[in-house]
């Protein structure tokens, strides 16, 4: 899975597979992490305390 | 490090089994549970829940009696070298976790109990049956622990098993020739504890490619064969059999075609790689 | 400051941010995995060095030569020893499995008495002091009451130092009953003696013959030494011809060149017709016959009675009505005969169906007189005990010699039996008919596991309980000792000095050592010492009789010539042990190869009872009653003797002979399906002797009408990995006694098979 | 008091009803668990699996649940990729069933491997040449995907939605949400696929066996297609079934009919492709390793060619035609005839695919291995089933999963 | 069931402020840090000693062939590893010192016939066949190349085994994240095999050349 790990070679499958998958991985990551930090800074942006309406 | 080079020279390492000469004794198998640790149950009867490395089928030619004939076949972890010749056996490619993998310089196929997760994908890419899971943890009654050899680890509830060829023997016949100062072992410095117990000599051992070896000889017999040839496996066991129903008992033959063809066209197409 | 549910909820996250930037989880996980690889319930052998030692197995009587790997004091794997003369190399499977017989459940860890009723199981642990002096009040008692020769021992065998030891025991105490377990050794030892005039064991030199026509014998599925048949067979080069004559398709049928499927129980008449061919076309070895036997041809005796001679006999067995009685066409009779006649060196073993009757190996045995090869390499020959057991004669006294004289309780010896040198089989009835007190007081159980082996196993069990004291030495909790009042556990093979004699059907004479390779695991005794404890503690004539101080100082002045070389190469073959020629190999009446055995106990006086002629089957039970002939089989995977099976060689037995806790009957799908049986059904099993569930599986290669149980399972002993499975086969067979030699005569029954 | 757990707008039942329910469906789910238990703690000697039978009902119910939770993975790519407005409606739904599904088959994995502790070997010491590390992969992402999905239908919940943080994590997750998506789209294309592949690539096992493209067997496309194809008709099955349940109406017919028609044409070229793949199969490849196509149906209590009639005609075919036809889709009968046939048809390609592939023998002397689950398979099986249930009447009860519902059932 | 009761609940509490929230975070970060990088390694790992402090360096003085004097090769050309007393004794039946430890030898097991349970540190999982000869006979490799310089202590340090896995700690290595170049002596995880085999070999190994 990293290429500090015993089993892992610097090959076409290698590469291919498992670009695949920290690309599918970077993706959501950051995704997720985009996702966060804007709700942090909407909340933060709003007046705190005050009840949220819906839009 | 010459010498770690020449030690590396590829071997391929395998089993010829004369059918005419077994007699079905059980002996190989019973050598192989005292040799490799192979824990046993009180009820063995479902021989899809008992763990054996190398199991003796009886097989008959299905004719009335008197015209009965029977045939034992040994059946060990035939270590296939894969359709293309190149360690793509069944099983390693499907294993997730490589805890089985194809030794490049024996041809022996490794499975690696410790890394093993139980995911049996091998057992059913294995079309021999010749891996087997440990469905209970292992137990030896009274002080039967002590009659456990140290040189094969014990495995564990979960993990699947399979015959190694007793790959420990080479890994011991290597220290003695470390030791000694020698880059090769000798034929019989290294031979798996069924084919040392085949009380009829109906087994026998060696490098596949090595002209001096006995199985070199055998293996290209006119009375050799494999088993399930057909699917491209490429086994590294093979059988002597002078009689052409038992060889049709180890394939598949459509209608009309007849074992023979089917051995001569393997014979080309080996002798092409 | 507000410390709210928020703030709670933030520190948790922060340890749980921190807590992945700590090696905890990584560590935990990747331990947790180790931990799984590495169960402490999961056991992990101790590393050393290894060192093989070699000693001979004595599982069986087929005493093979092993090499067994040892690890810090730890029997790890048993190998063949590949320079014994007996087996070079060659193991049977139960050979191999001995390390589990070595530290396996079915030990018994200290000598024990009885503490609950007999046959319950429950023990209670003694001291060896007490074992010793119990067994010895009671002989003593027996003795005070002038009766030692209610006092009987059964062993194994009849040969090496404990048999003797035990024998010299038994003399000086005053008993004759010292009865040997049955076996196939019994008919062949008779007919030795008998032809011969030797008494000795029949030895077959199968290495060097180039045909073996063997009637019924299970060479290759585990009869008599499996180790050395194997190696054997291993030789055998394109040129040798093995023929195996029985009705059902065994490992050695489906291994031999040919298959001769004679009804079962008429091998006698296919060897007598086999004769009848190889006389009529004068195919024998005339040299021998005309110059070296007597009652070949017609004879007068000195009071000039005529009498039939053998080449008579087998004018009565032409190859039609031989076909008839056999089964076999006439014709395959005649080139069976000339291929026999006609081979180099070729040679007739008997030992079919278990033991074989008198009249059936002397037919067999006629063969290879015809064909002069014996005492001829690839023949037979006398096997004579080497004389290493030659200590003096011992002093005994009046009690003694008055309890030697009277007969023994198996009636081997006797008028009725006169020739016969162990009769087990005769006990049962001898003790269930006696009225009032049992004519055997004590028994002392030396070997074999006669509760399990024995035929019709109910009548010896009730025999058994007639005994007042019953005392085993067995190593294992095999049946009789179950049975026992009193355990006094010998060390097992692997951890005791023994003697191991040449095996029957060897044709050297040989001694093999076997030795401790393991320290003593239990607090067991070897056989030898406890008799000679007992010796001493009786005193007297006794004491002095077995003056040794333990049986390894008797052990090492019995072989004090031979001990140099049994320590050095575990076994020493006889050099001065020649097969002598023809004229002088015959110690009979006449001088000569004895085709009319004239020393045979014959009541009748009739020629045709004298002769090995052919009876007609004597297999019990009612055809009407029971269409189906049972036979046992012998399987090289399941011990058919006094050792039970061990877990490996149980767990090799295909799904179709063992299923859980059932046996499969074999049976001919022709007789499943006029019986109305399909693969896997259970089915009752009845036989004059008794009844058993069964399962069945159909076998192309048994003979229709027939139906065949593996010998070996059916125990109710010995350990949890056996006891159970399957049946006794030796339970469903009764008893048939020959007449003149009170030997088995078949070990086959008739037997009905019903649904469940 | 605070604010109510239940969705504007809409009706449920009383809490001591739904309670009674959640309690029955609970103690089936109790069941499963204290099965799941002593799998884990005895061992897999709790199931009637052997060495023959390595793969046996879990994998099946994996490779099922999976292909009924392609609904999920197939609305989506054809809500936010294709850009099929009407299926918003239903989107929410699909997508909670997808991560039943998934989630379902994680658990039944972990529960079908021998030592559940390394399990996580999988991914550390992957082989990127095994179709099962593919499949652990793309399932265990596509699960966070699934997830991420999920979410924001959570923080709609009107009592979460009132904390600041978490509605603005549910608007900006609906804000990207066709990113999340198509990578769930992608992932699971593979997934689908590999799963295919598991059986395809055993080149030992004839009747698994397929040829194929570079790495992947023609089992490998089948799967995703069949996906594609029965997910949908799934999600409509079970959206049907809830609406039964319910009483309600939640999804607008003209959905379910757009659902139906895009099923059957994937229905319908799946099978014409599986079709000629069984040809070729039958005629090339299994010739070509010894056996005829009758040596796989006959000779056993079981498996007969019925079998292969089932899956092909009465469960391929027959439901591709209803629902390709307009007739077909507008009776409401015949509609849920063929969804119910096509779902049964991928559960029988599966079950073929896994225990036929384990069933048929090899060598001539060898007979068909016949295999029965034991209870605890039974009962971890029917654990996600309890699970789902549970999972859906709970999400049904306090999510906004159907934006029509209020529309639909205004008149009530 | 109002909303308005609600809010009016929410509004009227005081909510603590982001920074407290913060400083609640930071104490949870460091105190699990704190606790998982200083007080977790002590936990997981118990420590004992020898049962007898030997010198190395004053036996080395004394053979004749080095570490293989006592850490020999059998004839069949397996490892003898840790001597056993079969070794010692052909000096120590009898002290030749006055040394404690030696007297605790001589008295405690050469004289009672019970073997040192000597804790080995690079002791390998039953999973691993390692083959010295390769190492020091196929590949003259010195033995401090992977058990240090032990050859020249004084004393046997302390040993530590996981209490989870049963190791010795040298398996895993000191560094808790084997982070860094590996310590001669302190590292015999597969990877560090792997990572020497590597450069030496230009290979990793297979499976089997190491397993059991």
């Amino acid at each position: 899975m990293f290429p500090f790990i015993f089993e892992w070679a610097w090959d076409i499958p290698h590469l291919v597979f498992m670009g695949a998958l920290w690309y599918a991985l970077s993706i959501i990551g950051a995704g997720l992490t985009y996702c966060i930090l804007k709700s942090l800074y909407d909340t933060a942006t709003e007046e705190g305390g005050e009840s949220h309406e819906h839009h | 490090m010459t010498k770690q080079e020449q030690h590396t020279r590829t071997k391929r390492y395998g089993m010829v089994i004369d059918l005419d000469r077994c007699t079905g004794c059980g002996a190989c198998m019973v050598a192989c549970y005292a040799e490799n640790n192979v824990p046993f149950k009180k009820n063995e009867s479902d021989k899809m829940l008992s763990l054996n490395w190398i199991r003796v089928f009886k097989v008959d030619n299905g004719k009335p009696f008197p015209d009965t004939e029977i045939c034992y076949i040994p059946k060990p972890c035939m270590q296939c070298d894969g359709r293309h010749m190149e360690g793509h056996s069944p099983c390693v490619s499907v294993c997730p976790a490589v805890a089985t993998d194809y030794d490049y310089p024996t041809g022996i196929v490794s499975q690696i109990y410790t890394r093993c997760f139980g995911c049996r994908y091998c057992m059913a890419a294995c079309p021999y049956h010749a891996r087997k899971f440990n469905w209970w943890d292992p137990s030896w009654p009274a002080e039967m622990e002590k009659y456990l050899n140290p040189d094969v680890s014990v495995r564990m509830r979960g993990v699947v098993e399979k015959c190694s060829f007793c790959y420990h023997r080479y890994q011991k016949a290597r220290d003695k020739a470390y030791l000694e100062g020698r880059d090769e072992i000798y034929e019989h410095e290294y031979q798996p504890a069924c084919v040392e117990a085949c009380p009829t000599g109906a087994m026998t051992f060696g490098d596949l490619l090595n002209p001096e070896h006995e199985v070199y000889k055998l293996s290209r017999s006119k009375k050799a064969f494999r088993l399930l040839e057909k699917l491209h496996t490429n086994p590294k066991v093979y059988y002597l059999s002078s009689k052409s129903w038992v060889r049709r008992k180890a394939d598949n033959y459509l209608e009309g075609q007849s074992p023979g063809q089917q051995n001569n066209a393997r014979k080309t197409e080996t002798a092409s790689h | 400051m507000k410390i709210d549910r928020r703030c709670f909820l933030s520190l948790v996250i922060g340890g749980a941010v921190g807590t992945t930037l700590t090696p905890v989880p990584w560590k935990l996980t990747d331990d947790i995995a180790i931990w799984t690889q590495n169960w402490p319930w999961t056991p992990e052998p101790e590393e050393g060095p290894s060192v093989y030692k070699k000693s001979v197995c004595t599982l069986c009587n087929g005493g093979c030569g092993i090499n067994v790997r040892t690890v810090r004091g730890k029997a790890k794997k048993i190998e063949g020893q590949a320079d014994y003369p007996v087996n070079r190399g060659s193991l049977c499977p139960m050979g191999i499995s001995a390390t589990q017989d070595l530290y396996g459940p079915a030990r018994i860890k200290s000598p024990m008495k009885r503490a609950g009723k007999r046959g319950e199981g429950k023990w209670e642990k003694i001291s060896w002091e007490e074992a010793i002096s119990t067994v010895s009040k009671k002989l003593a008692e027996l003795r005070s009451r002038e009766k030692p020769h209610t006092v009987a021992c059964i062993s194994e065998s009849d040969r090496g130092t404990v048999a003797y030891l035990i024998d010299r025991f038994l003399k000086a105490y005053g008993s004759p009953n010292f009865i040997r377990t049955p076996s196939f050794q019994d008919s062949q030892e008779l007919a030795l003696y008998l032809t011969q005039g030797q008494q000795g064991t029949i030895g077959y030199d199968l290495e060097n013959s180039d045909y073996i026509l063997s009637f019924g014998c299970a060479l290759l599925d585990g009869r008599g030494n499996a180790g050395r048949m194997f190696s054997a067979y291993a030789g055998f080069d394109k040129k040798v011809k093995l023929v195996q004559i029985e009705p059902r398709l065994s490992d050695t049928a489906s291994r031999a060149n040919t298959w001769i499927p004679a009804r079962c129980g008429t091998e006698g008449a296919l060897a007598l017709g086999l004769a009848h061919v190889i006389v009529r076309e004068k195919l024998y070895n005339k040299d021998f016959v005309e110059n070296f036997s007597f009652g070949f041809q017609d004879w007068t005796d000195e009071a000039g009675k005529l009498h039939k001679g053998f080449s008579s006999l087998v004018k009565e067995y032409p190859p039609e009505k031989v076909a008839e009685i056999t089964g076999i066409a006439g014709s395959k009779i005649e080139s069976l005969a000339r291929g026999f006649a006609g081979a180099r060196r070729p040679v007739a073993v008997s030992g079919g169906f278990g033991q074989g009757s008198l009249d059936e190996t002397l037919a067999i045995n006629a063969l290879n007189a015809l064909v002069g090869n014996i005492n001829r390499p690839g023949g037979i020959a006398a096997v004579s005990e080497p004389d290493y057991l030659s200590w003096s004669e011992m002093k005994i006294d009046k009690t003694a010699s008055n309890g030697r004289k009277k007969p023994r309780a198996d009636e081997a010896g006797s008028s009725r039996f006169p020739n016969t040198g162990h009769l087990l089989y005769r006990l049962p009835e001898v003790i269930n008919s006696s009225s009032g007190d049992s004519p055997i007081q004590a028994l002392l159980v030396a070997g074999g596991d006669p509760l399990y082996t024995m035929p019709d196993s109910d009548a010896a069990r009730k025999a058994f309980d007639k005994i007042g004291f019953i005392a085993s030495f067995s190593t294992y909790m095999d049946e009789t000792a179950r049975h026992a009042d009193i355990l006094l556990p010998n060390h097992q093979f692997l951890e005791r000095y023994e003697d191991v004699p040449t095996p029957a059907g060897v044709p050297k004479r040989i001694i093999g050592l076997t030795r401790p390779v393991v320290r003593q695991q239990y607090d067991t005794l070897h056989i030898g010492d406890a008799f000679i404890r007992i010796a001493h503690n009786l005193g007297g004539f006794i004491e002095n009789a077995l003056p040794w101080k333990n049986y390894e100082e008797f052990l090492k002045k019995t072989l004090s010539n031979q001990w140099k070389t049994l320590e050095k190469q575990g076994y020493w073959v006889d050099p001065e042990f020649v097969i002598p020629s023809w004229d002088e190999a015959f110690h009979t009446p006449s001088g000569k190869y004895e085709f009319y055995p004239t020393e045979r106990n014959n009541p009748s006086g009739k020629d045709a009872d004298a002769l090995p002629g052919f009876k007609t089957s004597g297999i019990p039970g009612d055809p009407e009653q029971m269409p189906l002939i049972l036979i046992p089989y012998e399987s090289i995977r399941i011990a058919g003797g006094a050792v039970g099976n061990p877990p490996f060689m149980t767990k090799t037995v295909d799904a179709n002979v063992i299923k859980d806790e059932d046996v499969f009957v074999e049976l001919n799908p022709k007789t499943a399906k006029e019986y109305g049986f399909s693969e896997g059904d259970t089915a009752i099993l009845k036989t004059p002797a008794g009844r058993a569930k069964v399962r069945v599986h159909l076998f192309e290669g048994i003979m229709p009408g027939l139906a065949a149980l593996p010998e070996g399972l059916g125990r109710k002993a010995f350990s949890d990995y056996i006891a159970g499975k399957g049946v006794n086969i030796n339970s469903l067979l009764p008893e048939v006694a020959e007449r003149g030699s009170g030997l088995n005569r078949c070990r086959a029954t008739r037997a009905s098979l019903t649904r469940a | 008091m605070t604010t109510p757990a239940i969705p504007e707008g809409v009706k449920r039942c009383s809490t001591g009803k739904f309670a009674l329910w959640l309690a029955v469906v609970g103690a089936v789910l109790l069941w499963g668990v204290y099965a799941m238990f002593l799998v884990w703690y005895k061992g897999l000697n709790q199931t009637g699996m052997n060495d023959a039978y390595g793969f046996a009902l879990w994998i099946w119910a994996d490779l099922t649940v999976i292909a009924l939770g392609g609904g999920a993975f197939f609305s989506g790519f054809l809500t936010y990729i294709i850009g099929k407005k009407e299926l918003k409606s239903i989107i929410n739904y699909a997508v909670i069933i997808g991560f039943i599904c998934y989630s379902s088959a994680l658990l039944i994995l972990a529960l079908d491997i021998g030592q559940p502790l390394r399990g996580w070997f999988i991914f550390w010491h992957a082989n990127v040449h095994s179709m099962l590390t593919e499949v652990a992969f793309c399932l265990s992402v596509y699960f966070a995907v699934l997830t991420i999905e999920f979410l924001p239908i959570v923080l709609e919940n009107p009592k979460l939605d009132r904390i600041p943080f978490l509605h603005h994590l549910s608007h900006n997750l609906h804000e990207v949400m066709a990113v999340f998506a198509a990578t769930g789209v992608f992932l699971s294309f593979f997934h689908q696929g590999s799963l295919g592949g598991v059986a395809g690539v055993l080149y030992g096992r004839p009747f698994a066996f397929r040829e194929g493209l570079l790495i992947w067997p023609w089992t490998f496309f089948l799967f995703t297609w069949s996906a594609a194809a029965v997910g949908p008709c799934f999600t409509v099955l079970i959206t049907r079934i809830t609406e039964k349940v319910t009483g309600k109406k939640l999804v607008k017919q003209a959905t379910f009919r757009l659902l139906a028609k895009i099923s059957g044409w994937m229905l319908l070229t799946y099978m014409i492709a599986k079709i000629i793949d069984t040809w070729y199969w039958a005629a090339v490849t299994a010739p070509a390793k010894g056996f005829t196509l009758m040596d796989f149906y006959t000779n056993n209590p079981v498996y007969g060619i019925w079998i292969l009639i089932a899956e092909l005609v009465i469960c391929g075919l027959l439901p591709a035609v209803i629902l390709v036809t307009r007739k077909g889709r507008e009776n409401n009968l015949l509609l849920m005839t063929g969804v119910i046939l096509a779902v049964i048809g991928v559960c029988i390609n599966r079950w073929v695919m896994v225990l036929q592939v384990m069933a048929a023998p090899l060598l001539p002397f060898q007979d068909w291995y016949m295999y029965m689950p034991t209870w605890q398979e039974i009962a971890t099986t029917i654990l996600p089933i309890a699970y789902g249930i549970i999972l859906i009447m709970l999400a049904y009860r306090y999510l906004p999963v159907f934006p029509q519902e209020k529309e639909l059932n205004s008149g009530s | 069931m109002s909303t308005q009761s609600d809010n009016q609940t929410v509004s009227s509490v005081k909510r603590s402020s982001g920074w407290v929230i913060f400083v609640f975070f930071l104490i949870g970060l460091i105190a699990s840090l704190i606790s998982g990088w200083i007080a977790f390694p002590k936990l997981l790992y118990s420590t004992r000693q020898q049962p007898i402090d030997f010198s190395h360096k004053v036996h080395m003085g004394v053979v004749s062939n080095g570490c293989q004097s006592c850490h020999y090769f059998r004839d069949d050309g397996s490892f003898a590893g840790t001597p056993t007393n079969a070794e010692c004794e052909s000096c120590h039946m009898y002290p030749m010192t006055s040394d404690p430890d030696e007297n605790k030898l001589v008295e405690e097991y050469i004289s009672e016939n019970k073997e040192v349970p000597w804790l080995s540190y690079a002791e390998q999982p039953p999973c691993v066949f390692f083959s010295h000869a390769a190492h020091v006979k196929g590949s003259d490799m010195e033995c401090a190349t992977c058990h240090g310089d032990i050859g020249h202590s004084d004393s046997l340090r302390e040993y530590q085994e996981n209490r989870l896995t049963g190791y010795s700690r040298d398996i895993w290595g000191y560094n808790m994240l084997r982070m860094g170049e590996a310590k001669h002596g302190q590292r015999h995880k597969m990877n560090d095999c792997a990572a020497c085999h590597l450069e030496e070999t230009g290979s990793k190994g297979d499976c089997f050349q190491c397993h059991k």
